[in-house]
C-alpha cells in the first residue's frame, strides 16, 4: 500500500492517448487523466447549500422571489429564469431553458455554454475572433446545429478540458474570445497596452481568469450580437453603469413601466475583484477547485461546485488559509450570506414600491417626460440589484461591495418613488 | 542558546518504540516508511512521511529554519515527557499514514499546542517575561500563535 | 550591555513604590513601570491619520459635516461636538466643551472621563455600585469637585493604570459599574447567568473588555440619570433599537422635525462584536495597544492610538496577523473606510431630504398626528447613521454590518421623505 503510493507519486504525466485541440471530448482526456475527469463527471452530481449548490430540477428563482418576475417585466428572463447547477448541464439547461425555446437567441449565447472552439475555427476557417463574430451574429439553433466536413456537429460538450488546458503541456489557458477582448479593454483602461492573459498573465491570475472566461456580466453589442464584456472603464458596478450609459445602451424596455432597463448576469469574476480575498491574491480555483490528496498525489478537484457543500469540501477549500472548525467557517459564510440576503430583499421591495408610485403616477396622467428622471432612477436602482441578486455568492465574494450597492439600490429606488408620489400628486 | 537534548537510554527507546508502534499499524509499515530514524531530532527523520513534506518545506522557509527544528519545537522538553509524546504522536502518525483516515489539512491538537506554547516561552521567556507573567495566573491565556501563527512554517495565508 | 538588559529581563516587576487602588495617579505607577507610563504620557501628543487621529485643537465635526447640525438639532451636540483625541485630554476635553459649559449635565458624564473608583467609594461609603447611582444622579459639577476627607479633589486624572490593572498583580481588570451591569445584561440574554468578567472572562477577552468600559453606547436612565448600556436584548443597532422602543425611551425631541430622537455614541465595542476581528477572537489592544520591543523585554505599547498613524504602527499591530507591506495594509483600510464614507454622506442626504420633506408637509398644514409615522421612520434612519457615524472606525471593525446598517437608515429615511411628500401634496 504504502509502496503503490510511492510509484503514484513519480509517473503523474503518463499518457494513453493523444489529445489535441479539436478533442473537446471529455473522456479521451480521461484516459489520460482520469482522476480530473472522474471528479469532472461529477459536476452532474446534485448539492445543496443554504443560497448554492444544485439540484435535479434547479428552482424557478422567479416563483422564490417573485419579485424579479415583476423586474424583469418584458424581457425573457421573466419567462423562466432558474438556479445554476453543475457543469454537466450547461449546454442541456440552455437547450431547454423557455428563454431559448420561446424566445428567439443569437449564436452569441453559446460561447459560454459549449465547448466551442472547433466551431469558431470552422466557421471563420481558422480565424477564430473571425468565426467568433460570425457565430454571434448567427440565430440560436442554426449555430448550434453546424457540423464540420466531415457532417459531425461542432457542439457536443458542455465546457471541457480543452477549453482551459492547452493540450500540449496541460498548461492553464484562455480560449474565449470574448474574455481577451475583455479583458484587454480593462488591462488597457489601467494603461497597460495589449494585455494577452496567456502570454503575460501569473500563473495565480490564471487560475481566475479561467472561470473569468463566463462567470462575468456580458451584453450582445450591436446588430451583430457581438458578446462584449462591458470592462473599458473598469469593473465596479458604477464603472460599468457609465460604460452602457455612454454607450446610450438598454438591454430591454420595462414593460409596466418603461424604463430603459439593464440585466446584469452572474458578475462573479467583477465583484470577486472587489472583494478582499482577490486582493489577497485567492483564486477562484483555490475554493472552487481545491487541491485534494490522492494517495501520494495532490490534485486539483475538477468536481467544481460550492465549497459549503459539506465538512470535508469546506475543510478542502478554506481551512488551508483558515484555521478554524468546519461549523465556525459555515457560520462566518451564513453571517454574511444572510445580512446580504436581507438587505437585498429590502431593496426588492424598494423597487417594487417605486414600481408602484409609477403606476399611480401614470394613472394620475404622467406623461413620458414626466416620468422620465424616473424611470432613469429605476435603471439605476434595478441594475444594482440585479448586480447582486444575479451574482451566484448571496454577497460572499465581497460583502462590503455587495452591500454598498445595495444601499445605493434602496437609494436609487426610494428617490424614484418620493419623485413618482409628487407627480401623482401634482397632476390633478 | 539552543540545548542539547539528553541521550536516550536504551530502555526508555524501546518502551517508547512498543508504546508507540504496537499500538501503532505494525513494524512493517513503520520500518519501511524509516520509522526508526523518527525518533532522531533531525528533520528529515519527520519527512521520511511524504505527508510531512510540506511542513518541512514551509519550516525550511520559515524565520526559523536556522534557529530550531521540529523537535525543538514540537516536542516537550522535559525527559520523560518527551518520549511519551513521541509514543503518543508516533501511535497517531503510524496510524494516520496507514489508514489514511485523518483531517486535512493536519491540523495540530490541542494538547501539541500546548507543548508548542511551552517551546516558544522556553526560548524567549526572557522577552516576553511580562507578557507570560499575568498570563499564568488567568485561563486562557493569550497564546504566541494567535499573532505570530507563522513562525514555524511561513505565511500561513 | 547585553548583561544590561539581561538584567532588565530579570526583575520587571521590580516595585519601587507600592500603589493600591487609591492610586489614581499614574506618575506613582509610572516609578514601577516606567516604559508603560512614558507611553502612556505621548497619549497627548497629535497623530493624523485620514479618518481618524487627534490633533493639538480637535476639529469641529460639525463644520465638516453640517448636516450632523441640523440631525442634533435642538441637542447638546448640536452647539459643540469635536473629534476625539488621545486620552490624555479626556478629563479637560469634557470639562471644556460647550455641551457642558452651556448645558446642565449629570455627574454620570465622569465615569469614562475620569479615574472614578476612588469617587465612587467615597460617595457610597465603600460601596462602588451605590456610589456610582449617586454621583450618576449629581449635578456635574457638583460631582466633579467633590473632595476626599482630607479636603484633596477626588477627581484629579484621566483613565489611569488603576482602571485595568488590578495594583496587587497587575492583572488585567474591568472597574466600571456601566460595564459590569451592561455585560451581566448582555450575558443573560444569551443564557448566562450573573457573568462576572473579571472572574469569567478569559485574559483575550479581557483585552477588549477593558476598553469596552468606556467605548460604548449608553443612556441616563430614569430620572437619576443612571448611567446604563442598553444591551439587554443584544449588542446590534436593532436589538438596542428594540430596547429603547420597548422602553419608550428617546433622548431628545427634534427641535426643527418633532421626531423623538436617540443619540448613538461610540459604539466601538458593539461594532467591533459585528466584526470578523472580533469572531476571529482578535482584542482591541491586539491593534490599539501592540506588543513592542524594548531593549530585552517586550511590553504593550500603551500609547493608545490609531494604528494607522505611522508605518510602525501599521508594521507592529496589523503584520503580525497580515503580511503585507504597511502600504499595502493602509490601502486596505482606505478602501473600506472610502466605501462606508460615501455611504454614509449618501445616507447623510437622505435624511436631509426627508426633513426637507417633513417642512414642507408641516408648511402644508399636516398635524403631529399626520407626521407621526413619518418622524418615526426620522428617528429609525438616524439612529442608524448616528450608529455609524459616531462609531470612530470609519467603518473599518465590521465593514459590511456597518454598510448593511447604512443601507437600513437610507431606506427609512426615504420612505419617511415618500410619506412627507404624500403628506404635503394631500394637504390642500
Ligand atoms: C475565498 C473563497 C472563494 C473565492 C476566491 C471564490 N469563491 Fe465563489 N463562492 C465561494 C463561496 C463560499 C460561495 C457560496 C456558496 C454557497 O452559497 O453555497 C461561492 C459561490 C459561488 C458560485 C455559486 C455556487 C453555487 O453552488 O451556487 C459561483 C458560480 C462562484 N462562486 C464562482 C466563483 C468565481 C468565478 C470566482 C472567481 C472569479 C470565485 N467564485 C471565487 C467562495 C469563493
Ligand atoms: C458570458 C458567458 C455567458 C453567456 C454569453 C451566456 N451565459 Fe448562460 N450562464 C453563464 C453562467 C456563468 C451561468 C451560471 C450562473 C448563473 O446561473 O447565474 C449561466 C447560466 C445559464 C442558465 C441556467 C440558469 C438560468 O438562468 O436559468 C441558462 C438557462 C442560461 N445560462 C442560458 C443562456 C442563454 C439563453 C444565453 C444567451 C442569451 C446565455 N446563457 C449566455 C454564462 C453565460
Ligand atoms: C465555458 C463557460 C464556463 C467556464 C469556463 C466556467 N464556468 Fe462555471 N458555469 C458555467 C455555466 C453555464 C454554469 C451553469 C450551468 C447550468 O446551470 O446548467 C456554471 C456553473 C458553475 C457553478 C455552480 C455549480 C453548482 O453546483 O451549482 C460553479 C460553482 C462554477 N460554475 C464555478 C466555476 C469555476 C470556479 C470556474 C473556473 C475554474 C468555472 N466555473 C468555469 C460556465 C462556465
Ligand atoms: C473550467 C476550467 C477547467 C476545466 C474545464 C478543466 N480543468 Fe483541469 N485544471 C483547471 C485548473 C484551474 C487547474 C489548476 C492548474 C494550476 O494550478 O496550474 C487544473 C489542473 C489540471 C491538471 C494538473 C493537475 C491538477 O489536478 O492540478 C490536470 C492533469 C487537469 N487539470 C486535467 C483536466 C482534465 C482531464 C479535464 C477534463 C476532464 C480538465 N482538466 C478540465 C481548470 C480546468
Ligand atoms: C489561499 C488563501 C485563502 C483561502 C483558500 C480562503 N481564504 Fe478567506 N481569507 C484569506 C485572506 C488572505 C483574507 C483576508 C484577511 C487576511 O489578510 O487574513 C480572508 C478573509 C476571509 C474572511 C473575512 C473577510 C470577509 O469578507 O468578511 C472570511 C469570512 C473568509 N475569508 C472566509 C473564507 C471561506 C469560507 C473560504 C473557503 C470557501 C476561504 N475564506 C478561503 C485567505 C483565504
Ligand atoms: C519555530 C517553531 C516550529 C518549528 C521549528 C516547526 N514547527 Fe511545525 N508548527 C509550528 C507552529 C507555530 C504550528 C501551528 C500551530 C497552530 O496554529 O496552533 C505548527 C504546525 C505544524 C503541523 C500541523 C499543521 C498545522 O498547520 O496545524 C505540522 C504537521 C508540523 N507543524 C510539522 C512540523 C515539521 C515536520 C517540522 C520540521 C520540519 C516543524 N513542524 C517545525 C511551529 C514550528
Ligand atoms: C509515520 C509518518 C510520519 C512521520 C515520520 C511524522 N509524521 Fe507528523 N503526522 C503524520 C500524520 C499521518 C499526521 C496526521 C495525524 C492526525 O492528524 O491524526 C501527522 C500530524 C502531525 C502534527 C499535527 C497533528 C497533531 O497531532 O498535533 C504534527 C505537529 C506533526 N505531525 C509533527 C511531526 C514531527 C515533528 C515529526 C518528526 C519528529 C513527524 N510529525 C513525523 C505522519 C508522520
Ligand atoms: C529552540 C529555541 C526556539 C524555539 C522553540 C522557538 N524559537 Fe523563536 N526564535 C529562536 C531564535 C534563536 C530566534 C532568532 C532567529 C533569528 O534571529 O534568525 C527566534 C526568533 C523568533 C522571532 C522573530 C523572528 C521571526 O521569525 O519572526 C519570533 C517572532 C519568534 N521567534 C517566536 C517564536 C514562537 C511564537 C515560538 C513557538 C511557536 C518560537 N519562537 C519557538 C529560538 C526559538
Ligand atoms: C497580540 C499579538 C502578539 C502575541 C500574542 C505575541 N506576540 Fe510576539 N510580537 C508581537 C509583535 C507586534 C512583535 C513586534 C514587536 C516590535 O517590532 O517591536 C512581536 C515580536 C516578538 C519577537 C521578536 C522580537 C524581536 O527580536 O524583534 C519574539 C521572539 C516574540 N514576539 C515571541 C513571542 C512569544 C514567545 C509569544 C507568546 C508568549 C508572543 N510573542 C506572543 C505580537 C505578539
Ligand atoms: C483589527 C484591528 C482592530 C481592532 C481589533 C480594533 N480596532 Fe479600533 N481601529 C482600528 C483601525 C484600523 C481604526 C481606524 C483608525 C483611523 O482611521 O485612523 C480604528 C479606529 C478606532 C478608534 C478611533 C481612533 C482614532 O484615532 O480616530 C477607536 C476609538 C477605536 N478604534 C477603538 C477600538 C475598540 C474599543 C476596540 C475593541 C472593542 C477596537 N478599536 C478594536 C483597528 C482595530
Ligand atoms: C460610556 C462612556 C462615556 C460616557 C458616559 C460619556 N463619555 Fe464622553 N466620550 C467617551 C468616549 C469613548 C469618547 C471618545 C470617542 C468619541 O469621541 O466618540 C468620548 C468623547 C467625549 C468628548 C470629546 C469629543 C466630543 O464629543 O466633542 C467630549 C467633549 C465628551 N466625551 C463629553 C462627555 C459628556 C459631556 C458626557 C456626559 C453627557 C460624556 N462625555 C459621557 C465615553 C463616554
Ligand atoms: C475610562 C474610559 C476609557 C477607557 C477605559 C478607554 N478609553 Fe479610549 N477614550 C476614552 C475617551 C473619553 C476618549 C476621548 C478623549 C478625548 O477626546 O478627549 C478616548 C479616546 C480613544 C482613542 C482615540 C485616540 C486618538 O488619538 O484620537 C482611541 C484609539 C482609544 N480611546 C482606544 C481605547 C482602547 C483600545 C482602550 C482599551 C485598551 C480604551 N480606549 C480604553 C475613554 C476610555
Ligand atoms: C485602558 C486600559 C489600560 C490602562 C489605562 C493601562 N493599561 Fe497597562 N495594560 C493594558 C492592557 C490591555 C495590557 C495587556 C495585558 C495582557 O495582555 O494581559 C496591559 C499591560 C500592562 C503591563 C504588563 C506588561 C505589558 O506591557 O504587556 C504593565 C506592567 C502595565 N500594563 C502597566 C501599566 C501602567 C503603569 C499604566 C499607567 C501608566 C497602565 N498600564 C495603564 C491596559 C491598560
Ligand atoms: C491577531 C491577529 C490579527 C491582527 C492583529 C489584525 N488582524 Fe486583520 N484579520 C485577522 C483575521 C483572523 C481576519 C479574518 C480573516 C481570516 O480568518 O484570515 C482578518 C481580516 C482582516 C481584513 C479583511 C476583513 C474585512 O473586514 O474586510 C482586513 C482588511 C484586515 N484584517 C485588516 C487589519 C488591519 C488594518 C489590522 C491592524 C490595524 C489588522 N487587520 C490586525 C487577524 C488579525
Ligand atoms: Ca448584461
Ligand atoms: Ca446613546
Amino acid at each position: 500500500n504504502i509502496f503503490e503510493r510511492k510509484q503514484e507519486a513519480k509517473d503523474p504525466y503518463l499518457k494513453l492517448v493523444q489529445v489535441s485541440e479539436e478533442t473537446t471530448d471529455p473522456e479521451t482526456w480521461g484516459m489520460n487523466w482520469p482522476r480530473q475527469f472522474d471528479a469532472y463527471k461529477r459536476t452532474a452530481d446534485a448539492t445543496r447549500t443554504k443560497f448554492g449548490g444544485s439540484e435535479a430540477m434547479p428552482a424557478q428563482k422567479l416563483e422564490r422571489d417573485p419579485w424579479l418576475k415583476r423586474m424583469y417585466d418584458g424581457y425573457a428572463f421573466s419567462i423562466d429564469y432558474r438556479d445554476r447547477r453543475g457543469h454537466a448541464y450547461m449546454l442541456f439547461d440552455q437547450e431547454h431553458t423557455e428563454r431559448v425555446t420561446k424566445k428567439p437567441q443569437p449564436g452569441a449565447c453559446l460561447h459560454c455554454h459549449a465547448s466551442i472552439l472547433p466551431l469558431y475555427r470552422h466557421v471563420g476557417s481558422g480565424d477564430v475572433m473571425k468565426g467568433f463574430e460570425e457565430v454571434c451574429a448567427m440565430p440560436y439553433q442554426q449555430a448550434h446545429d453546424l457540423k464540420d466536413d466531415s457532417g459531425k456537429p461542432l457542439v457536443r460538450h458542455p465546457v471541457s478540458c480543452v477549453d482551459c488546458h492547452d493540450p500540449k503541456n496541460m498548461e492553464l489557458r484562455v480560449t474565449r474570445p470574448g474574455f481577451l477582448n475583455g479583458i484587454r479593454a480593462l488591462k488597457a483602461s489601467q494603461g497597460i497596452e495589449d494585455f494577452d492573459p496567456n502570454r503575460d498573465a501569473t500563473r495565480q491570475e490564471m487560475r481566475s481568469y479561467v472561470c473569468g472566461q463566463c462567470h462575468v456580466e456580458y451584453y450582445f453589442k450591436g446588430d451583430r450580437k457581438t458578446l462584449t464584456y462591458p470592462w473599458h472603464k473598469g469593473l465596479k458596478v458604477e464603472e460599468i453603469e457609465a460604460y452602457y450609459d455612454e454607450a446610450g445602451y438598454k438591454d430591454w424596455t420595462h414593460a409596466e413601466t418603461g424604463a430603459p432597463a439593464l440585466k446584469a448576469q452572474h458578475p462573479e469574476f467583477e465583484m470577486w475583484n472587489q472583494g478582499i480575498h482577490s486582493r489577497s491574491g485567492v483564486a477562484c480555483a483555490d475554493c472552487h477547485m481545491p487541491y485534494v490528496r490522492q494517495g501520494a498525489l495532490k490534485i486539483s478537484d475538477h468536481w467544481i461546485r460550492s465549497p459549503l457543500v459539506n465538512d470535508e469540501s469546506i475543510s478542502r477549500a478554506c481551512q488551508p488559509c483558515h484555521r478554524y472548525p468546519e461549523a465556525e467557517i459555515r457560520t462566518r459564510v451564513d453571517l454574511i450570506q444572510e445580512r446580504n440576503h436581507a438587505l437585498l430583499q429590502r431593496a426588492a421591495s424598494a423597487l417594487m414600491d417605486q414600481m408602484d408610485a409609477v403606476r399611480s403616477a401614470k394613472a394620475g396622467g404622467a406623461t413620458p417626460a414626466d416620468l422620465a428622471p424616473v424611470l432613469e432612477l429605476q435603471r439605476k436602482a434595478q441594475w444594482r440589484i440585479d448586480f447582486v441578486s444575479s451574482e451566484n455568492s448571496m454577497g460572499f465574494h465581497a460583502p462590503q461591495e455587495a452591500a454598498r450597492i445595495l444601499g445605493e439600490a434602496i437609494d436609487f429606488a426610494r428617490q424614484g418613488q418620493a419623485k413618482a408620489v409628487m407627480l401623482a400628486a401634482t397632476k390633478p | 542558546m539552543r540545548r542539547s537534548y539528553p541521550r536516550l537510554p536504551s530502555s526508555l527507546w524501546v518502551a517508547a518504540l512498543l508504546v508507540g508502534i504496537a499500538a501503532g499499524v505494525g513494524f512493517f509499515t513503520f520500518g519501511y516508511a524509516e520509522g526508526l530514524s523518527y525518533f532522531s531530532k533531525d528533520p528529515a527523520a519527520c519527512r521520511n512521511c511524504h505527508i510531512m513534506n510540506e511542513s518541512f518545506d514551509s519550516w525550511q522557509k520559515s524565520g526559523h529554519h536556522g534557529a530550531a527544528a521540529c523537535v525543538d519545537c514540537h516536542l516537550p522538553h522535559g525527559f520523560v515527557e518527551k518520549y511519551l509524546a513521541k509514543a503518543e504522536n508516533g501511535y497517531h502518525h503510524s496510524r494516520g499514514f496507514t489508514f489514511q483516515d485523518f483531517h486535512e489539512p493536519i491540523r495540530i491538537k490541542e494538547k501539541n499546542a500546548g507543548i508548542l506554547q511551552e517551546n516558544c516561552v522556553r526560548c524567549h521567556g526572557e522577552l516576553v517575561h511580562d507578557l507570560v507573567a499575568s498570563a499564568s495566573t488567568r485561563t486562557g491565556g493569550v497564546r504566541c500563535v494567535h499573532c505570530h501563527a507563522d513562525v514555524g512554517h511561513g505565511p500561513v495565508r
